[in-house]
């Protein structure tokens, strides 16, 4: 299937994924109405240190963790593509202590978001994807991870 | 091929799912002694709290049978299985024969044995559906609750039931709350968060006797009360192994196949014990991630794959009031405290190796050192004092966030 | 309006030509007869025929056939001709006066050789002294104009329709053994006899129907190799080019025929290495004679015809065998005209050129 | 600080109404004009700093910013203007020549805008270049003269070396050091994938990118910086450079400070050290000195590579291009006023050299003249900026041309002419490492094929509507122009008619 790549040479710390994340998920048209004087929440994050930047978000691993450890149900598997309902989330952190990548962490509302890769929003191919200016994500057919 | 899962949580589930990932036509018997569709006990607290509901705590969604083509059989408790013939036998004398059977029955709770225990009107425990439920219907706005056991089942229901009662008293053995997860210096936040939140703890004591609606407490103090809930422990339901010729210690012992020492009889869940390797010891790991996985272990194997889940490590994500704390591993070696701002951290670590952890409030990427210790990931391969400093990716090594990150393969 | 010389012209057209390979004479009015019926791709701004063979009696000497303006011109031009050359014989082309063919000029014809002792100064071969010999005239000497130079060949063209232009020639009193003909239809010339077709340079007659877009690449190309292109008509550079690949690079009339119509480079690509190379060489090589833009052209010579067709075969031609004669011509109906029953009728593919001799099959090209 | 008389040239203007403070401008711009103030929770700038590069624009994900010309204004002055009183105000400050980079900005003639391409109507057909082959191969260098046979009578195809091009379009020379480690590699992979070649410059060849090598041609410049013999055999043709349209009659000076690691291992010269090109090759003081340098590189390759001579175009080019190619070399390329630089001085760069489009007409012209065409291949450069520009050079008389300001703006170069400066915010004209990544050769490789495979497909539909289905039909082509508003002089050094004519 295809995944999120990151190759962390190209990355230039500018954060626009993190930005387009945060608009994509928001349901908003706007992204000035979306993000205007908010401290974003996305779904995707970028560690940087010392000249080297790199994005996290879901890997969609095959062997899912978060899903087997999920206690409501809520984190499952389709196509692929690790998602979650939030509406059987219940906050138990169980996933964000399961997950090698600290990719999921909670919303303002306590139950917890995840890159879906878009497909549960209107961006179509995955917003970060779309918005970074050097290639450094990319959506791509692989193999498995 | 034909596969008879006994029991109805995630052990059962995860080996449905299983077997399924090879073999999509296999016949499944899924017996459970509930009447319910799968459900997830560890949610009852929050059903009472009212975070969910009969219809959102089902643990999969409800064409989750048929979908699957198994043959579910609710309210169905075996009470007999014959290894040699293959066989089992249930309560109400149906008997079926099968190539492969899980056996996934869980855990029961422990009620110790105190005087006056039996004339106690509404005594309660606090591990199934319908333990949530007969609590629900008895508990009222005026009712004073008291829950004996600070761990993580009593305290959860003493979070659950909080704005359901007058008051609530939880009473323990040990000197702090959680004290199988928590050491002497983190234990207290969350016992202040709990009486933050009107709930009175009573620790180092117990119950030496139950007289006329009252508690007659061991230190000699007498705590009246309308509903008791008892939560000190659980017990693994290994009986119908155990008759039918299986190992067991604590629990059934099944290896990092999920087999039991019985042919074609497979283990998992509660009901087991397996390989901490956090601290290298056999323990029940009565944890839902761990049923599920062992439950999904032997439905591979049961199917004809060869999967192993040889990982398994104590963890533990809960929270109380929106105080949120992970702990994970053993707390052995030298300990790195890096708690600053509130947030706590304690990192436990011995011979270039992660043991265990225990984060409170600030537990984002947590996960992250549940790695470090699942994985034994070498201390010296990674930057241990950035990651202790913040979880991240960063401290690993350009190839292995090339491998996990960019998909880049290695060596081929 | 600008005639030609002054400004480039382009044009469509009709060609027909006949080849008997074995020699044998053919009447000159059969050519005429032919170009009758496509009539209607003339406009009547010129018209001209070229025959091989049609003075066996001076076949070693240059027949040089002449426009004057004026008698001025004449006198001007004979100077020159009698410095160079040893006149053996002069005569007016005879004429049949004809209400459809108007304004024409003084037509003369001379048969000549060079002077020995002018031709051994200038340290050129006989050819290449004609050659300079002729673009002098045309090119220095205003109001003569040299037409026709080859050996036991003539050119006869003048402006009007193609079967008036072979009345008046009376082509029906000449017998040669390879004719080719021409009607024209420029598109933008008052009509000058000199711009008529065909054009020729030593033996090499070409008439053509087409427009050749890639003109300034390959005019520009053959001027640096002391061509004059007076007259800026595509005939007339592709004559030049023909007569620069055949005598002065010594191709084949295969090779030439595959620089000017050169395959395309994927077709190159599919031939042996071998062949591949050789064709690739000469594209690379000749990649400024490269022809492109609608053409079919008749090259006469001495002893053969070759027809070829742009590379994308653009303008319509059609090739008719019956024993030992062949046809050309813009439409068959043409060939049917000389040969109601011809053997074989085909329409030659793009860039394959379609070559015959005396004495020799026809070569179908490749 | 004393008062310097100079004045902000750009306004940003921030639509605060629009700016979510993201914060990329301020982390994506090397000239530190945005921040952000914690206490007014506002992006603020300081233009002052601004060069104009658009790479806050093109990033701002709500397009909150534009960068303005500032209306700040002298009184009007048809003779003093605001460029020329600044100019005064800013020598006086320094004491220094004025530098600047990329081409000729100023009005001067753009003789391409005057020059109109022809096409068939009726009487010759167009050609649909979707449903015929459209050919835009081109072999540069000499051709023979003589055709000669073996003993069979076929014809013997040796050549002279040769560069072979799949469309008439090279990159022009820009050196690794005045551009990134990441625009060479778009170049070089770009080349290679379309079939044409791309051009070192002055700087050396990267080791890395020797693997590029039959898509490379290796300049040999004044400097004669990273020139040695590995370096000239890697290259699929080598040219000296004598002279270039942006600053002809000067050397180059490259500051030490882009003389870092790789760039100096790859010039051979120390890190930090300035590399100055002198003005002439003190080895060519003559076109006979030329002729010993070109057989020089010549017996260093064993004849198996051309040998391109690159020379500004400047007022008696047609005689110095007659000498070139006398010289033995197998290609001249003639590079125009207009064409660019990493930095030169700014009166240089505006004030010397003559435009491309004549000194190409009276080259090929001149050559033709000469019968000595078909010695060398004419290669155009100096500002062609678009497929009509190629198709022009063509017709003109050009082999092929070579582009790199085009090539530039397609890896997202701005043109705000200050690659003086190192601090490329688009990762093109820089070596500080964090700039340099900013241009992902995948993308600069792909966004330069894309440019050229756009053009490619502009030419064939100009080929296909003059009815010509070969470029090599195109090349000298003049019948195919005519030029409008142009005075007959220009008319006749360009050797084209009037439209209408």
């Amino acid at each position: 299937m295809k995944r999120v790549y990151v190759n962390e040479k190209w990355c230039l710390a500018c954060h626009l994924c993190e930005y387009y994340c945060a608009f994509a998920n928001s349901g908003e048209k706007s992204m000035v109405k979306a993000l205007k004087n908010l401290k974003i929440n996305p779904r995707i994050h970028i560690e940087e240190k010392n000249g080297i930047s790199f994005a996290v978000s879901c890997r969609h691993c095959e062997e899912p963790l978060c899903v087997k450890g999920c206690i409501s149900g809520a984190l499952s598997q389709k196509d692929g593509v690790i998602l979650i309902d939030q509406n059987k989330c219940v906050g138990c952190y169980t996933c964000v202590l399961s997950c090698p990548y600290g990719a999921i962490s909670p919303t303002e509302t306590g139950v917890m978001q995840k890159c879906e890769l878009c497909t549960t929003n209107a961006s179509g191919t995955p917003a970060c994807v779309k918005g970074c200016p050097n290639g450094a994500i990319v959506f791509e057919e692989r193999g498995t991870v | 091929m034909k596969h008879i899962i006994i029991g109805n949580s995630a052990a059962g589930i995860g080996c449905v799912e299983g077997i399924r990932r090879l073999h999509p036509d296999d016949e499944i018997y899924l017996l459970s002694d509930e009447k319910y569709h799968t459900y997830s006990r560890p949610l009852i607290s929050y059903l009472l709290e009212g975070k969910t509901d009969l219809e959102r705590m089902k643990y999969r969604s409800d064409d989750f049978y048929e979908k699957n083509k198994v043959t579910f059989m609710p309210g169905e408790r075996v009470v007999k299985i014959n290894p040699a013939t293959k066989k089992i036998t249930t309560e109400s004398g149906t008997r079926l024969s099968y190539d492969d059977l899980l056996c996934a029955t869980g855990s029961s709770p422990f009620i110790p044995t105190t005087p006056g225990y039996e004339s106690v009107q509404n005594a309660f425990t606090f591990s199934s559906l319908d333990d949530a439920l007969a609590l629900q219907e008895a508990l009222t706005e005026e009712s004073r609750v008291l829950i004996i056991g600070a761990g993580l089942i009593g305290l959860k229901c003493a979070e659950g039931i909080r704005d359901l009662c007058r008051k609530i008293t939880v009473v323990d053995l040990a000197n702090r709350v959680l004290s199988s997860i928590l050491d002497e210096q983190t234990a207290p936040i969350i016992q202040k968060k709990l009486e933050e939140n009107g709930i009175r703890f009573l620790p180092e004591d117990c119950v030496a006797s139950y007289k006329n609606g009252e508690a007659h407490m061991k230190s000699g103090k007498v705590i009246p009360f309308d509903i008791l809930v008892t939560c000190v422990g659980v017990r693994p339901n290994t009986e119908l192994l155990k008759t039918a010729g299986a190992k067991t210690g604590k629990g059934i012992q099944i290896d990092d196949h999920s087999r039991t020492s019985l042919p074609n009889i497979y283990a998992a869940g509660d009901c087991t014990e397996c390989l901490d390797i956090s601290s290298g010891q056999q323990k029940v790991l009565a944890l839902l991630p761990n049923a599920y996985k062992q439950g999904e272990t032997a439905g591979i194997n049961m199917a004809g794959g060869d999967h192993s889940f040889k990982d398994s490590i104590p963890m533990n994500a809960i929270g109380f009031f929106g105080l949120h704390m992970i702990t994970a591993g053993t707390y052995e070696g030298s300990v790195l405290d890096k708690s600053e701002n509130g947030n706590i951290k304690k990192l436990f670590y011995q011979d270039d190796l992660l043991k265990g952890f225990i984060m409170i409030g600030d537990v984002d990427k947590a996960g992250i050192y549940t790695a470090l210790i699942r994985e034994q990931i070498p201390l010296s391969s990674i930057d241990f004092d950035l990651i202790a400093q913040t979880p991240g990716l960063m401290a690993f090594s350009k190839k292995y966030r090339d491998e996990t990150l960019g998909g880049v393969r290695y060596g081929y | 309006m600008k005639k030609e010389g002054e400004i480039r012209i382009p044009s469509g057209c009709a060609i027909a030509g006949v080849f008997a390979k074995d020699g044998k004479n053919i009447n000159g009015g059969l050519i005429v007869r032919a170009m009758t019926t496509m009539h209607e791709r003339s406009n009547g701004l010129g018209g001209g025929f070229a025959g091989y063979g049609i003075y066996p009696q001076y076949k070693d000497l240059y027949a040089l056939h002449v426009f004057y303006d004026n008698m001025t011109a004449r006198s001007e031009c004979e100077k020159f001709i009698d410095e160079m050359f040893e006149i053996v014989n002069l005569s007016k082309i005879p004429i049949r006066k004809s209400p459809k063919i108007t304004d024409e000029p003084l037509i003369w014809r001379y048969f000549v050789t060079p002077h020995q002792n002018k031709l051994a100064d200038s340290q050129l071969d006989e050819k290449e002294y004609m050659v300079r010999c002729v673009i002098r005239i045309n090119t220095k000497y205003t109001g003569s104009y040299v037409f026709s130079c080859g050996k036991n060949m003539g050119v006869f063209k003048a402006v009007g329709y193609p079967e008036d232009v072979g009345e008046f020639y009376r082509l029906d009193e000449y017998e040669g053994y390879s004719w080719t003909a021409h009607g024209r239809y420029p598109t933008n010339t008052p009509g000058w006899w000199g711009g008529a077709h065909p054009f020729s340079m030593l033996d090499y007659s070409i008439v053509h129907n087409g427009e050749i877009s890639s003109y300034d690449a390959n005019r520009r190309f053959i001027e640096m190799f002391g061509y004059k292109c007076t007259l800026l008509t595509d005939t007339e550079v592709i004559t030049y080019i023909i007569d620069f690949l055949l005598r002065h690079e010594k191709l084949t009339l295969e090779e030439t025929a595959a620089v000017i119509a050169a395959p395309f480079w994927d077709t190159i690509e599919r031939k042996t290495p071998d062949e591949a190379a050789r064709y690739k060489y000469l594209r690379n090589v000749f990649s400024s004679l490269l022809i492109t833009g609608p053409f079919s052209i008749l090259l006469g010579f001495e002893g053969g015809m070759m027809a070829l067709n742009d590379r994308l075969k653009l303008r319509s031609m059609v090739v008719g065998e019956k024993g030992d004669m062949t046809y050309f011509a813009s439409e068959e109906c043409a060939i049917r005209m000389m040969e109601p029953n011809v053997d074989n009728l085909w329409s030659p593919r793009g860039g394959e050129p379609v070559i015959v001799r005396l004495n020799g099959g026809v070569n179908h090209g490749n | 600080m004393a008062i310097d008389f100079l004045y902000p040239e750009f306004e940003v203007v921030r639509d605060q109404s629009r700016c979510i403070a993201c914060r990329v401008c301020e982390r994506q711009c090397a000239n530190e004009v945005h921040s952000y103030d914690e206490d007014l929770k506002l992006m603020v700038s300081d233009e002052s700093r601004c060069v104009n590069c658009h790479r806050c624009v093109s990033l701002c994900p709500t397009r909150a910013l534009k960068i303005i010309k500032s209306p700040h204004t002298f009184r009007e002055n048809a003779n003093w203007t605001q460029d020329a009183i600044q100019e005064v105000y800013r020598q006086a400050n320094s004491g220094a020549v004025l530098l600047s980079s990329m081409g000729n900005p100023k009005q001067f003639p753009v003789y391409w805008d005057k020059i109109l391409i022809n096409a068939s109507q009726v009487t010759n057909p167009s050609i649909d270049p979707l449903r015929e082959p459209m050919e835009t191969r081109v072999f540069l260098g000499k051709k023979p003269t003589n055709i000669t046979r073996d003993q069979n009578g076929k014809i013997k195809t040796d050549l002279p070396p040769q560069l072979e091009l799949e469309l008439p379009i090279l990159f022009s020379a820009m050196s690794y050091g005045s551009i990134s480690y990441n625009a060479h590699e778009s170049l070089a992979r770009a080349a290679v994938e379309m079939g044409t070649y791309y051009n070192t410059g002055e700087g050396g060849l990267h080791k890395d990118f020797y693997k590029y090598g039959a898509h490379t041609i290796v300049q040999v410049a004044s400097g004669r910086f990273g020139v040695h013999k590995d370096y000239l055999e890697q290259g699929a043709a080598i040219e000296i450079k004598m002279g270039q349209g942006a600053k002809p009659g000067i050397g180059g000076h490259l500051p030490g400070t882009k003389i870092t690691g790789d760039v100096s291992a790859t010039r051979m010269i120390p890190e930090g050290t300035d590399a100055i090109s002198p003005a002439p090759h003190h080895d060519i003081y003559s076109i006979e000195d030329l002729r010993q340098l070109v057989y020089s590189l010549k017996e260093a390759t064993e004849y198996k590579k051309p040998i391109i001579v690159k020379v500004a175009a400047v007022h008696n080019i047609a005689a110095i291009a007659s000498g070139i190619a006398r010289s033995g070399a197998d290609i001249i390329a003639i590079d125009g006023f207009r064409g660019g630089t990493g930095a030169a001085p700014t009166r240089i760069r505006d004030n010397v050299g003559i435009p491309i489009e004549l000194a190409l007409a009276s080259v090929d012209q001149r050559l033709r003249e000469e019968g000595i065409r078909n010695e060398v291949s004419l290669i155009a450069g100096g500002s062609i900026r678009n497929s009509a520009d190629v198709v022009k050079a063509i017709a003109l008389g050009a082999d092929a041309v070579y582009i790199a300001t085009g090539a530039l703006l397609a890896l997202g170069c701005h043109l705000c002419r200050t690659c003086q400066t190192g601090k490329c915010n688009w990762g093109i004209a820089t070596q500080r490492p964090d700039l340099v990544k900013r241009l992902n050769p995948d993308i600069g490789c792909r966004r330069l094929i894309n440019l050229l495979t756009a053009w490619e497909h502009e030419i064939k539909e100009f080929m296909g509507g003059m009815g010509i289905n070969s470029i090599e039909s195109l090349k000298g082509n003049r019948l195919m122009l005519r030029g409008v508003g142009k005075k007959k002089k220009e008319l006749s050094i360009l050797g084209i008619a009037h439209a209408g004519e």
